[in-house]
């Protein structure tokens, strides 16, 4: 499962690997083995209906099952990557951005716009892992802070759904200054008085746990979610330490004090629901 | 992006920054003049080849590289070191206090790395705990009640990953500590003194004016680390290095930094006490600058500033 | 200082802030209200009797007592708890949340007692550890962000006296939380459901307003450990309850609460929905008074109030 | 070493207990039983020769410890202690407070007022044990909040000294309430630019610590000081957990994170006029 463009490692303790020099097929569960057609689990929101396990979710499929119907316009559609290092490791990063472009029919790994949500206007910002393992390079921290302008503007909360390995080291130090790009705009935003509702899904590490997304005012996970800032093998290897069965996972993570709560998928859309009527600022 | 079309860039920048009226006087000669600089710097800067990025690596990591307290040593008067996160710890890979910089009460945080083998443990290489990160946040939120400026000296691998610090936060608290110094309405000026590493870097170097030592250098991730992913090839971090450039050159040449501190010849490693002069006087130059700004403007500026870095199409 | 000179205490701090033109109309309004309604209160409550007094703190304990949850069910719409300190535990000996009190969102924090055994010891009795007190920081700082009221529920034996609490900082975790208190600018109503006791009560009932249910008790220590000390007698805690005079009506005469919240007959536990009932209607009496006013007055007049508390020669 | 009038019951690890019946002598080291004549002891600052053991530090020699020399202008010496609950135990509260003063010349166990310390102007606010056990009553917190308003008035820092076993009882919910009141004053000071400087001798505990105490801009502690909410009996009583050898004492409340440093007595002077320089609105 290990990503190029990412700067950790993500693995999870339940999964097996995959056999050698095969790909484990996307649509059977990891948990109970139990294999789906793709429009069965796009209809279970991609949560297994044996065992609860929760699938990874694209970013159209996420916006489409919590904004209103047709409500959805997104922004900064036209946003792409450079290639400010002229990077080149097995493939140059180019190549790799057309790729993850073709395969995932998105721009960048970060889809953001104004959406109602159960007839209460927000601002969406959601990410996805398959573009590149959701790595955070200067495309994806500009509109996630043109996301926060656009909260503030119009008086909305932003609702963010992050999945990401971390920063996308493609674009070297230019990514690590995502982090504080994206924290100064969260700032602004809670300046104009906006809030930050910040979901994270598996997995939400490094870079982006490390950032914006651990600056909501509310917090909840998927359940199983990996949230951690480095991954279990890098911690094996540097540390020597032995490692908890639930390390980094977002059961482990709500124990130890830093989720507000874990929301299974199918109840994510009420949840927010009912933040957006709190946070509103109708009375 | 060559160094030429960077020059473009930053005279493009500063041209459109001439012609804008929204940041008010005094700000804006002084961010014309900080561009200018950066422009001189630049020009005056060879780009490094492979071998010369290898070679700041390494002088980063040097074992006989001043440290924060060497610094702190001869550059501060009156120094009083303040201890713990008052919740959990006393974190040993930060040095937290006050004291005097040129005449001003200042407060000033840094990752710590230790001399010898057992200093080097008890400091944990300059790997904090989240602990030492509420450590710092606590000193700078003492300097914003007290209007010291905040000094911040970089110089670390990046953020302990060890399980308690997964378990009390570490990403959640990097997170924090950016947030805070993004609020912050006193001046804050830091300097990467040796290995900038990461969001356990970044987290402690949101500021007014971010400096670099000429050879320290300022990663996304550890040269080996990327080559590991990468390669699948830890023994390729100087091919990984060379590939994302990681020194103070490229670094001002991106934006990322606003200026290079100048090191004794070889490295700052070979005299301690002309280190410590020529950052204080790089410290000194900027903090005079941006000191007697009102902290709104100053904040605003700061974010402002970090919210243009980024390249994209 | 029998009740009689309490309440002449009370005219006379009336007449001085009559002549007063300090505090500005609609605060002085609000003041003098408040006072006129504590000598109503006042000379409505009969002064208890020792055994009286006993009986309060019994009914205070008692076993079946509606708890923060229990208030919670019934009082606050579109509850949404929230959980965690951010930094080491989520202490369920604390419950704190978002929801909407009659048809506004508030913040919400309280301590929380388990009803079963198991629950007990899961709740710890309500006696929360520091970081139950960071948690209900948290949320208090949540609710600053966004201009939230805070209301506070306090039903604690006392902050945990654990090891760990102590090496985590149970003392300056009591007092940041205060601190806190003292400086947020949206409205506070705090009121005392049960067992108020010492600084872990105080720690979160630093309010505009401070009501207490009328078989509430307010303690600096518990009747068995003033006993302890005092007689060198656990057994002797009816005796120092009646020589402390913990109940709400000595609280009132003493200046301590602004009001007292009537109880269902027999006792809050009798009645679950009326108790809510009744401490709902305060409540909204209480930060209907108040929303309205300018932040900073809020702050000013809350400091001021417990600035005054004391009684010196 | 159980005083009335404390809400945490004193005691040391190091220290044995008194013989039945007899109390143990005042000017004998109880850490190294070196036994010194009071002139000698005092000559010495309270701090043991012969092995550095801290003793209790009266008030007024504490204060002559730091002031220079004819600069202490001692403020409110006049307030006293009123009986808001008619208190009785085993003797009226009226009778201890009256012996209390007789006992160690103080009207209350706080003294506070305006001194140069090294030629810094600063309020001093300093509390002696050998009063009721340096427990805070009404007068007590209303002296703190003085001592606070005397020093934002001057634009000049507060050096708070704290050795008490908490709040008095005898005065019930008032005593209780000095807590809030003194923490409103510290804000107060604190908005208006003041500096506290906090040193804790042995004990600091309870409300004291629960209080303004814990809020000094920088905490120390005299080297051996018990600084807990709790005392070890409450703790072990109540949890019937092993309690540490060093509980509660300042060795390691500074390994836990929870105050500044340790300062040995002679020392203390030197390091507070250092702080005076540093936090002086001079330039
Ligand atoms: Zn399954
Ligand atoms: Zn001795």
């Amino acid at each position: 499962m290990t990503e190029s463009g990412v700067d950790v490692s993500i693995e999870r303790k339940d999964e097996s690997r995959p056999e050698e020099g095969g790909r484990r097929d996307p649509n059977t569960c990891p948990s109970c083995r139990s294999h789906y057609r793709d429009d069965e689990l796009r209809a279970a929101l991609r949560v297994c209906p044996h065992c609860g396990h929760h699938f990874p979710m694209p970013a159209r499929e996420r916006i489409d099952s919590l904004a209103d119907p047709d409500t959805f316009e997104e922004e900064s559609a036209d946003l792409r990557s450079a290639d400010p290092l002229d990077f080149f490791d097995l493939r140059p990063y180019r190549e790799r951005l057309a790729e993850a472009e073709l395969e995932t029919g998105l721009g960048e790994a970060i889809v953001i716009g104004s959406a109602l949500l159960d007839g209460h206007p927000c601002e969406l910002s959601v990410m996805d892992f398959a573009f590149m393992g959701g790595s955070m390079g200067s495309a994806v921290g500009e509109k996630f802070v043109r996301a926060c302008e656009s909260a503030a503007e119009r008086s909305v909360p932003l609702i963010s759904v992050t999945a990401s390995g971390g920063a996308r080291m493609q674009e070297g130090i230019l990514s690590l200054m995502q982090l504080p790009k994206t924290v100064c705009a969260v700032e602004d935003m809670h300046d104009a008085g906006g809030a930050l509702f910040s979901v994270m899904a598996h997995p939400t590490t490094a870079g982006v746990l490390a950032s914006f997304a651990s600056l909501g005012d509310v917090i909840v996970a998927e359940p199983g979610a990996l949230l951690a800032f480095t991954g279990r093998r890098v911690v094996q290897q540097t540390t020597r330490e032995k490692l908890p069965d639930d390390f980094g996972l977002a059961e482990s993570n709500l124990r130890f004090g830093h989720i507000d709560g874990i929301v299974h998928r199918p109840e994510l859309r009420p949840f927010l629901a009912r933040l957006l009527r709190l946070f509103s600022h109708e009375r | 992006m060559s160094a030429d079309d960077q020059l473009l860039r930053l005279r493009e920048r500063l041209s459109k920054l001439r012609s804008l009226s929204l940041l008010g006087g005094a700000t804006l000669s002084n961010d014309l003049k900080r561009l200018q600089k950066q422009i001189e710097q630049l020009e005056a800067a060879p780009t490094l080849t492979g071998e010369e990025i290898w070679q700041s690596v390494e002088l980063a990591r040097h074992e006989a590289r001043p440290y924060t307290l060497d610094y702190v040593e001869r550059m501060i008067e009156d120094w009083i070191e303040l201890h713990g996160d008052r919740s959990r710890a006393d974190d040993p890979a930060f040095i937290t206090g006050v004291g005097r910089f040129n005449g001003r009460t200042v407060a000033l945080v840094g990752h710590q790395k230790g001399r010898d083998i057992k200093e080097r443990k008890y400091r944990n290489f300059g790997m904090a705990h989240p602990e030492g990160y509420r450590k710092a946040m606590r000193t700078m939120q003492l300097a914003e009640r007290h209007r010291f400026p905040v000094l911040a000296l970089i110089d670390t691998p990046g953020a302990w990953p060890g399980v308690a610090a997964e378990q009390h936060g570490q990403g959640g608290t990097l997170a924090r500590s950016h947030a805070l110094m993004a609020r912050l309405t006193v001046p804050i000026v830091s300097c990467i003194i040796g290995e900038g590493g990461s969001g356990g870097a970044s987290a402690i170097a949101l500021a007014d004016r971010v400096l670099m030592q000429e050879h320290a250098i300022y990663t996304v991730i550890s040269p080996e680390g990327c080559a590991a992913i990468l390669w699948r090839d830890a023994g390729q971090a100087q091919k990984a290095a060379a590939a994302f450039k990681p020194d103070a050159a490229h670094c001002l040449e991106l934006g990322v930094i606003d200026a290079i501190v100048p090191e004794p010849l070889g490295g700052a490693q070979n005299d301690y006490d002309e280190a410590a002069q020529l950052l204080a006087d790089s410290i000194e130059h900027e903090l005079a600058e941006i000191e007697d700004e009102p902290g709104s403007a100053l904040r605003r500026q700061r974010r402002a500033k970090f919210r243009a870095m980024g390249l994209y199409a």
